[in-house]
């Protein structure tokens, strides 16, 4: 045993059993350079400005917002976990935990990294908390954002702190122990602020009533999209947790979560995402019959444009949402981890889908009469700082992973010593 | 966002707005600072041992939870739900009553039965002056052979129950064994240098204060599954496990079987985080 | 634990000496006005009694700021005195004709528009109420400008924490704010920006 | 009593010359980027070509000047900027945008229906010594934030600065023109004070053949057009509601077809 | 005592805690947001005092009244002077943005000698070996100037002087001979026609003073379905004129002179105009065919066009024909026709492409760029902007705009006499010369542009004739003395000559001219210069709405 390698296994929880550093690394090193090209990419972006990117005066939203909105509603799994185990005291998800934080923290944190980079004017972006405008969903966004990734981290810490060596520093030992007794109030507030960013994010489209693709009437102050979208959040969240976990389960050959949470996951999803469809369908039809007419637009002209024609809204509705609606709800289906996964993994493409429609189809469509329809396609720089948020999550969580008892032993059905 | 800044306005939406806010902040700051304050607290009144055996128990797997009375037969199944301190389990008595049914077998070890042992593979021996000796087990000793050096507490130290007593340095391994019982060192040394001489602070006339200490047929029922857990952890990886048959268990394990994670195997043995 | 407390309080108080009295020294280069002068000479000697008559405010409102060379000129036309900066005055700047290059106290950014007209003969203010006593002084105060902004120092105010303030003292959006609240003046972003 | 500035462009008199154009590049110092295109580009006052979509004899074109519409009701960037800055003035009505306070977030580009609000994707830039032909009532904007017509805040400064000195508080219309008013050679653009009965284009307003685009989303904006040709008019109308797929028109096509930096 | 990593920890957390009621993180906050806003590479405008001048655009012959905004001594935005008798405030969309002409990249800011850079030295050495040695021709581009004059002054000495026309003044070329009065007296009296046929005249489009034509158009005629002014459009594509114009005849490209001889027929036949005038001898059908209109749409063009009077007809480019339908129309010397602008003006000799032998040829800065002389001669061409490659051994940099003092005659098209000056308003960028001073500076006994201007307004003060135009009209008349006159046009007025006499004009026109198709357009339209203000030409980009940079 080369002492590097006993170095390192000494950071590894006490008797689990990881892959040797080498092939550790080896499989690291991709991402890194995958990260690495982003990084520089981002870097110029900062330093030339956002004319290094594809995005002009009609698309000044893009690739970025995308993955934005679709990164944000796929870490809804974090909060709605965290709700799930410490507000309803469903313990039998505790399992999962770990990772939904993990997850959630990627996500907001790969986000939030995008936003500084999309904004023309990072270093203004205190001015949002010092002027609000509290009539903008975007005030709202920012705000809840920040506070919930303040959250996540404070989430995070105490199983960073789990960690074999740090556990060993008492302060920090204590420290870990004391923080995770708090966890309740955390998820009590992280369910309070994700609850109202991600409907916030919905309600950023459907105030747009320059855009009636998007805009939508609602309650109160808040469109329908508001609600669609944090149905559709809770919903597609435990889905991508069962995702990652089947694909860690199988990238490391072991098995870390008992069938019966994949199951519960998959129950919750699949029951949400029922109700998504109905209310998206619902929400779709007075939007065509009464929103869209009242404000003069003509509903068939929405899909008069390749590729978004009537297509995309039939796959939206019923490949995307009832069907893994139906995968993920049926005990038949659902006890086959093949169709459990297929329907978690339609659930997941459903709302990034949706994100990608409302944000780059409200866009494209022209609304004055001599307007036209308008397509984008990415600079190299988007899609290598869009990657880096991708391969950055890999890392983080393979990192976490190694090093971090995302999945303690003690909770596992098979007491299995040698932690295979 | 405060009065008297550009952009604030007494209006009913922005002040909830802000309002809301600052409940929040307030809220994630006060836990922090709450988990910092309990933190300083803890660390003064030298709390960390006490969780740090906590933790250490949570993390064992289940099977190596067992309770002492399953380890002696007297019940089918049970986990330990205490630490492993019998002192403070209620169900006790209630099933050391019961006959034991686990057998004595030969395990090519030698465990006197004068003695009481601890889950850290420590001994006690009470001494009729009313201290005790404390020494590490056969299997242990078996375990770690000729260690490289130890670091044996001054007379006059405090020991601590579960606490790290004396430390062992073996092939880049630094194993902390853990004191059975509190008390006070009062010489160090004897016949094969390990055992300590210490001065209980328990009275250990009480036969409630050693209670957390295996004694009779649940050494061998413990012993002989901590063996099958060392054959698991030790055999090379892909063989399979073959039942211990004592010759194994040559002095000085980790020199014999260097290949194995023994990093796992003394967590896992001596009970350490 | 006591050994902790005082780390912790040694960081504190190396953190608040850098903060408050390192920190401002960092931030905001001194630099030398071109020429000594002296307002208070000026008002004494040559009898200047108001502001206006080198500041001057045209009827149609533009505002002249600071005087320019022929004003000097007026009275300097040769040296009226042995004082050094009478003769760099004379020397320099009116025997050849250059303006000379003050540096602005009040100089606001690019993006701020003011009108003298507005505040002064409309609001009726007077020029102390945002130039403190300085038309009053006896020597050339030091000019300082903030390395990055590039703001002159009495734009933030020379107290740093904003306190304990002379009147006059900070010419920030917020004192601007300050004074049109308690006036009940309200103007929009581009009411005072261009 | 507080001013609603607006305008009414009789779209029957412009001749699509441009000269709205350069006159409000002029006068907001907008810079001649050679990097920037027709979807990059700064044009807060844009003439927009439109045709009847006929052929022939019959074909027949018109111009539209586009600029910020200065939205009265539920003005869509106002609502949607998270620092506030964009601001429908109190005194003027005029939708004010502070590219000093600007995040660069670009929701309100998002927002508005008229594609009236441009983002500076470079600094600006002009030849050695240019910057003493710049406007000095308007400053130059840095890359990275939203700009539009802002009515020639620049001018409505002067003209403040005039009345005050004359001790007025209202300021005179006369003193008071933005750049596209005075450079049309038609006269197609006018502007006054809606909030006035007596000014004439608050009367005009009313005319027959009075129109705003996109009414019916119900952003009540100031700027007006005029045409007496029905087909014109049409063009004020979304897509879609004249029950024939959208008319491409010259230049939005030339817009749609601009190949990216 | 031991430094240990925790005490490090420790102390670090304390000063974190400390900085935080520290003004450092908050300040600097401020002052990076700040520093966002200022950035010193962005150029931010001079601080300066600001005035308004009025002067003249000089840069085509049209001499639109331009009032000029000028800050710390520079030009920083450009408006019409409303009280301008020709333009009535309006100027062409370029003239909004030639305060930044001066700065323009293609500015010629040095002498070059065939691409090469040389000093004014070489140029003038050159140039005063090459006079001695044989015939000089200067050729303007911009005739009736001080400058001008000093021009054909210097070239009765030592050779020969041209003009290069504009297309307007080529459209009235053809009545020189029949008329016998100089096409540089005629003029259009637009203000009382009532029909205008325009034979592919850009009349919305910068045609003639922009000002002038666009603005009656917009009084009479914008919007109405019954205009009293009827512009006719005879154009093969949809122009900007053509869109807005009463009615619009789509006809074959080069049909115009076709087409022109058969209204004309028609009209004559069906005495629809009282006979003046030869009869076309081609016919109708050969009209019809060449036009590819039906000989019904003819008959029916021909009697709109005879419906309301006066009429007059409007070439692109010189077009006998339609010169010809003018004098059938009864245009010549009528109100709302053509009409002689002029006495004083004289004729002079065309520098069509070949120029006969010479030594030197000497280009003005007001000759349209895309003209080359076809010579072998050395030529010496000034020009204030580079317009690409060209032919001319020597390119002299002149004033750019603003830059000097010249006088501005009528506009070529302009129905009446006008005179004014446009004084420079900055100082030059570089060291340039015009084309006048330069040839003065080498002949002591010419008079200067400045002396030339000087004694013109002394002249027109003497004639009485005329009104000065400023704020208020005034009578020449009633100006005491000619150097407040002088004054008055160097502030800005202008001074209008009588309203244009009628029946001045004798024309013979005895047998229709020959139908040849109109020549193909290959000169810029009305802006000569050799570039366009660079934001006029990136908007015109971003917009669409001007394919070429070119001819605005």
């Amino acid at each position: 045993m080369s002492s590097a390698a006993l170095a390192d296994s000494r950071w590894i929880a006490r008797g689990e059993e990881r892959t040797s550093l080498p092939r550790f690394l080896a499989w690291l090193s991709p991402w890194v350079v995958v990260l690495a090209i982003g990084v520089y990419a981002a870097g110029l972006c900062l330093y030339y400005g956002l004319n290094q990117t594809n995005l002009d005066n009609r698309f000044a939203f893009g690739l970025w917002i995308f993955l934005d909105l679709g990164v944000i509603a796929l870490g809804a799994g974090a909060f709605f976990t965290g709700f799930l185990v410490y507000i309803l005291k469903r313990a039998e998800l505790k399992p999962i935990l770990n990772t939904a934080v993990v997850v959630g923290f990627i996500c907001y944190s790969g986000a939030v990294g995008i936003l500084a980079i999309d904004v023309g004017q990072p270093l203004r972006f205190w001015f949002t908390f010092w002027h609000p405008n509290t009539h903008s969903m975007l005030t709202e966004v920012t705000f809840c954002i920040t506070c919930y990734l303040t959250v996540l981290c404070l989430e995070y810490i105490p199983i960073i702190l789990k960690n074999r060596q740090l556990q060993k520093l008492p302060s920090f030992f204590i420290f870990e122990h004391q923080l995770h007794k708090l966890v309740p109030v955390l998820a009590g507030v992280g369910t309070l602020l994700s609850f109202f960013h991600q409907g916030s994010l919905g309600g950023l489209y459907g105030v747009l009533r320059g855009r009636p693709f998007a805009f939508r009437e609602g309650i109160f102050i808040w469109p329908s999209t508001f609600f669609l979208f944090i149905l559709s959040a809770i919903a597609t969240g435990p889905s991508f947790l069962m995702l990652v976990t089947a694909t860690v389960e199988t990238v490391t050959g072991r098995r870390l979560v008992a069938n019966e949470v994949f199951r519960r996951l998959a129950k919750i999803s699949g029951v949400l995402l029922g109700i998504y469809v109905a209310a998206k369908a619902i929400d779709t039809l007075i939007w065509l019959n009464f929103t869209s007419p009242a404000e003069g637009f003509a509903p068939w002209q929405y899909y008069i444009y390749k590729p978004f024609g009537t297509p995309v809204l039939f796959a939206e509705i019923v490949v995307f949402g009832l069907l893994p609606a139906f995968l993920l709800t049926f005990r038949r289906t659902a006890e086959r981890r093949g169709w459990l996964l297929f329907g978690a993994g339609l659930a997941c493409c459903g709302i990034l889908m949706n994100r990608f429609v409302m944000t780059v189809q409200t866009l494209a469509l022209p609304t004055l009469q001599f307007d036209s329809f308008l397509s984008y396609t990415p600079s190299w720089q988007e899609v290598a700082s869009f990657g880096a948020v991708i391969a950055y999550g890999v890392i983080v969580y393979s990192l976490s992973y190694r090093y971090l008892p995302l999945f303690p032993r003690a909770a596992r059905e098979d007491g299995d010593v040698s932690g295979r | 966002m405060f009065p008297g800044v550009d952009g604030f306005h007494w209006a009913a939406g922005h002040v909830i707005f802000l309002c809301l806010f600052f409940i929040v902040v307030v809220t994630i700051a006060v836990t922090v600072l709450k988990a910092s304050l309990r933190t300083a607290r803890d660390f003064r009144t030298h709390r960390a041992i006490a969780l740090w055996w906590k933790a250490g128990f949570a993390q064992l797997p289940i099977a190596d939870r067992r309770c002492r009375h399953e380890l002696a037969g007297r019940v089918i199944s049970r986990t330990c739900d205490h630490q492993f301190d019998c002192r403070t389990c209620e169900n006790y008595s209630r099933f050391s009553v019961l006959p034991a049914t686990g057998y004595a077998r030969d395990l090519g070890l030698d465990y006197p039965t004068d003695r009481l042992y601890h889950r850290g593979h420590t001994w006690v021996k009470p001494e009729e002056d009313g201290t005790v000796s404390i020494g590490i087990d056969a299997l242990a000793d078996h375990l770690i052979g000729k260690p490289d050096s130890v670091k044996l507490p001054e007379p006059g130290d405090e020991l601590e129950v579960n606490q790290t007593a004396w430390r062992i340095k073996k092939n880049g391994h630094e194993i902390g064994v853990r004191a059975p019982l509190e008390g006070t060192v009062l010489s160090t040394g004897g016949e094969d240098g390990w055992t300590l001489k210490v001065r209980p602070r328990v009275d250990i006339g009480d036969p409630k204060s050693l209670r957390h200490l295996l004694r009779g047929p649940e050494v061998h029922g413990w012993i002989a599954r901590e063996l099958e857990r060392l054959q698991l952890q030790l055999r090379p990886a892909g063989t399979v496990p073959s039942l211990a048959d004592g010759g194994i268990l040559v002095h000085g394990l980790i020199d014999a079987v260097p290949s194995a994670n023994w990093d796992a195997v003394i967590a896992d043995t001596f009970l350490a985080v | 634990m006591r050994r902790y407390a005082v780390m912790f309080g040694l960081g504190f108080v190396v953190a608040l000496i850098a903060g408050w009295v390192a920190f401002p020294h960092a931030l905001y280069v001194k630099k030398a006005q071109p020429l000594e002068f002296r307002h208070k000479t000026h008002a004494e000697k040559s009898g200047v009694a108001e502001c206006s008559e080198c500041h001057v405010l045209h009827d149609d409102g533009t505002f002249a700021g600071l005087p320019a060379m022929e004003k000097c000129a007026s009275c300097h036309s040769d040296k009226l005195g042995e004082s050094k900066a009478e003769a760099t005055l004379v020397d320099t700047y009116i025997k050849p004709g250059h303006e000379t290059p003050w540096l602005v106290y009040a100089q606001q950014p690019a993006n701020v528009w003011f009108s003298h007209a507005i505040h002064v003969k409309r609001a009726g203010l007077k020029c102390e109420n945002c130039h403190g006593q300085y038309g009053k002084s006896d020597q050339v105060k030091v000019y300082e400008v903030n390395r990055i902004s590039g703001y002159s120092r009495d734009v933030w105010g020379h107290s740093m924490s904003r306190l304990r303030r002379a009147p006059g003292d900070g010419m920030k959006m917020l004192d601007c704010e300050g004074c049109h609240r308690a006036r009940h003046v309200e103007v929009g972003c581009l009411g005072c920006h261009k | 009593m507080s001013a609603r500035y607006g305008m009414v462009i009789d779209l029957d008199r412009c001749t699509g010359c441009g000269s709205c154009m350069v006159a409000c590049g002029a006068e907001n110092n907008v810079p001649a980027l050679p990097q920037a295109t027709a979807r990059t580009g700064l044009t807060p006052m844009l003439v927009r070509r439109v045709s009847n979509g006929l052929d022939g004899n019959l074909r027949r074109e018109a111009f539209i000047p586009i600029l910020c519409m200065q939205c009265e009701h539920e003005t869509p960037c106002v609502h949607v900027c998270p620092q506030q800055a964009v601001e429908v003035d109190k005194a003027t009505g005029i939708v004010m945008q502070m590219p000093q306070r600007c995040l660069g977030c670009r929701y309100c580009m998002t927002a508005c229906p008229y594609h009236a609000r441009y983002f500076n994707w470079w600094d600006p830039a002009w030849p050695a010594g240019m910057e003493k032909s710049l406007n000095p009532g308007v400053a130059s904007r840095m890359r990275g934030v939203v700009e539009k017509c802002n009515l020639c805040h620049g001018r409505l400064h002067g003209a403040q600065e005039k009345a005050a000195a004359a001790g007025k508080r209202e300021v005179d219309l006369a003193d008071y023109v933005p750049a596209c008013v005075e450079a049309c050679p038609t006269g197609a653009i006018r502007f006054g004070n809606l909030a006035d009965q007596n000014d004439p284009v608050a009367q005009e307003i009313h005319s027959r053949n009075t129109f705003r685009l996109l009414e019916k989303i119900g952003t009540e904006p100031k700027i007006y057009y005029k045409s007496n040709q029905a087909w014109v008019r049409k063009m004020a109308e979304p897509i879609g509601e004249s029950g024939s797929p959208v008319r491409a028109t010259e230049n939005s096509q030339r817009i749609s077809e601009v190949q990216h930096v | 005592m031991k430094f240990s990593r925790r005490d490090l920890l420790v102390w670090g957390a304390g000063a974190a805690a400390g900085l935080a009621v520290t003004p450092v993180p908050w300040k600097l906050l401020d002052d990076t947001a700040k520093w966002s806003q200022n950035w010193g590479w962005i150029p931010q405008p001079a601080r300066g005092p600001v005035e308004v001048k009025q002067s003249a655009c000089t840069l085509c012959p049209n001499g639109c009244g331009v009032r000029v905004r000028m800050a710390g001594g520079w030009p920083v935005g450009v408006a019409g002077v409303a009280t301008h008798p020709v333009t009535y405030g309006a100027l062409c969309p370029l003239a909004f943005g030639a305060h930044q002409l001066n700065w323009h990249p293609e500015r010629l800011k040095v002498v070059r000698h065939r691409g090469a850079v040389a000093s004014w030295e070489d140029a003038r050495s050159v140039f005063a070996k090459a006079c001695g040695s044989g015939r000089v021709v200067v050729i303007d581009g911009y005739p009736g100037r001080a400058a001008s004059q000093v021009l054909s002054n210097f070239a009765e000495k030592h050779g020969e002087y041209r003009v290069v026309r504009g297309a307007e003044t080529r459209a009235l070329s053809p009545f020189e001979e029949w008329t016998g009065v100089p096409a540089a007296a005629l003029g259009y009296d637009l203000e009382n026609a009532r029909t205008v046929v325009s034979f592919g005249a850009p009349l919305l489009d910068g045609w003639g003073a922009p000002g002038r034509f666009t603005r009656l158009w917009a009084e009479k005629a914008a919007g109405q379905d019954d205009p009293q002014l009827r512009v006719i459009q005879i154009e093969p594509s949809l122009s900007r004129t053509a869109t807005n114009a009463y009615q619009w005849i789509s006809t074959r490209p080069g049909s115009e002179s076709a087409l022109a001889s058969g209204i004309a027929r028609v009209l004559l036949e069906e005495k629809l105009v009282t006979a003046r005038g030869p009869m076309p001898e081609l016919t109708l059908e050969y009209a019809a065919s060449q036009t590819e209109l039906k000989t019904d749409a003819i008959r029916e063009l021909a009697r709109t066009i005879a419906a309301q009077g006066p009429v007059v007809a409007i070439a692109r480019d010189e077009n006998p024909a339609v010169a010809a339908l003018n004098v059938v129309l009864g245009a010549i010397g009528n109100r709302g026709g053509i009409v002689r602008r002029s006495s004083s003006a004289t004729s002079q000799l065309i520098a069509d492409a070949s120029i006969g032998a010479a030594r030197v040829v000497v280009l003005d800065s007001s000759v349209p760029w895309n003209f080359e002389p076809a010579t072998d001669a050395e030529v010496f061409r000034f020009a204030a902007w580079n317009g690409g490659p060209t032919k001319s051994d020597w390119l002299l940099p002149a004033p750019g705009f603003l830059e000097e003092l010249t006088d501005v005659p009528s506009a070529p098209t302009s129905g009446v006499e006008t005179y004014g000056i446009a004084p420079a308003l900055t100082k030059a960028l570089h060291k340039t010369q015009s084309c006048a001073e330069f040839l003065a500076s080498f002949d002591s006994s010419l008079d200067s542009a400045e002396k030339i201007v000087h004694g013109r307004c002394t002249e027109l003060f003497r004639a009485r004739r005329g009104t000065i135009q400023s704020h208020d009209a005034v009578a020449v008349a009633k100006i005491e003395s000619a150097q407040k006159a002088e004054e008055q046009l160097t502030s800005g007025a202008v001074w209008i000559g009588e309203p244009a006499s009628g029946g001045s004009i004798r024309c013979a026109l005895k047998q229709w001219p020959a139908a040849d198709a109109s020549s193909p357009l290959e000169l810029s339209g009305s802006w000569p210069a050799a570039v366009m203000p660079a934001l006029a030409t990136k908007l015109y980009q971003e917009s669409g709405l001007r394919e070429s940079g070119r001819n605005a």
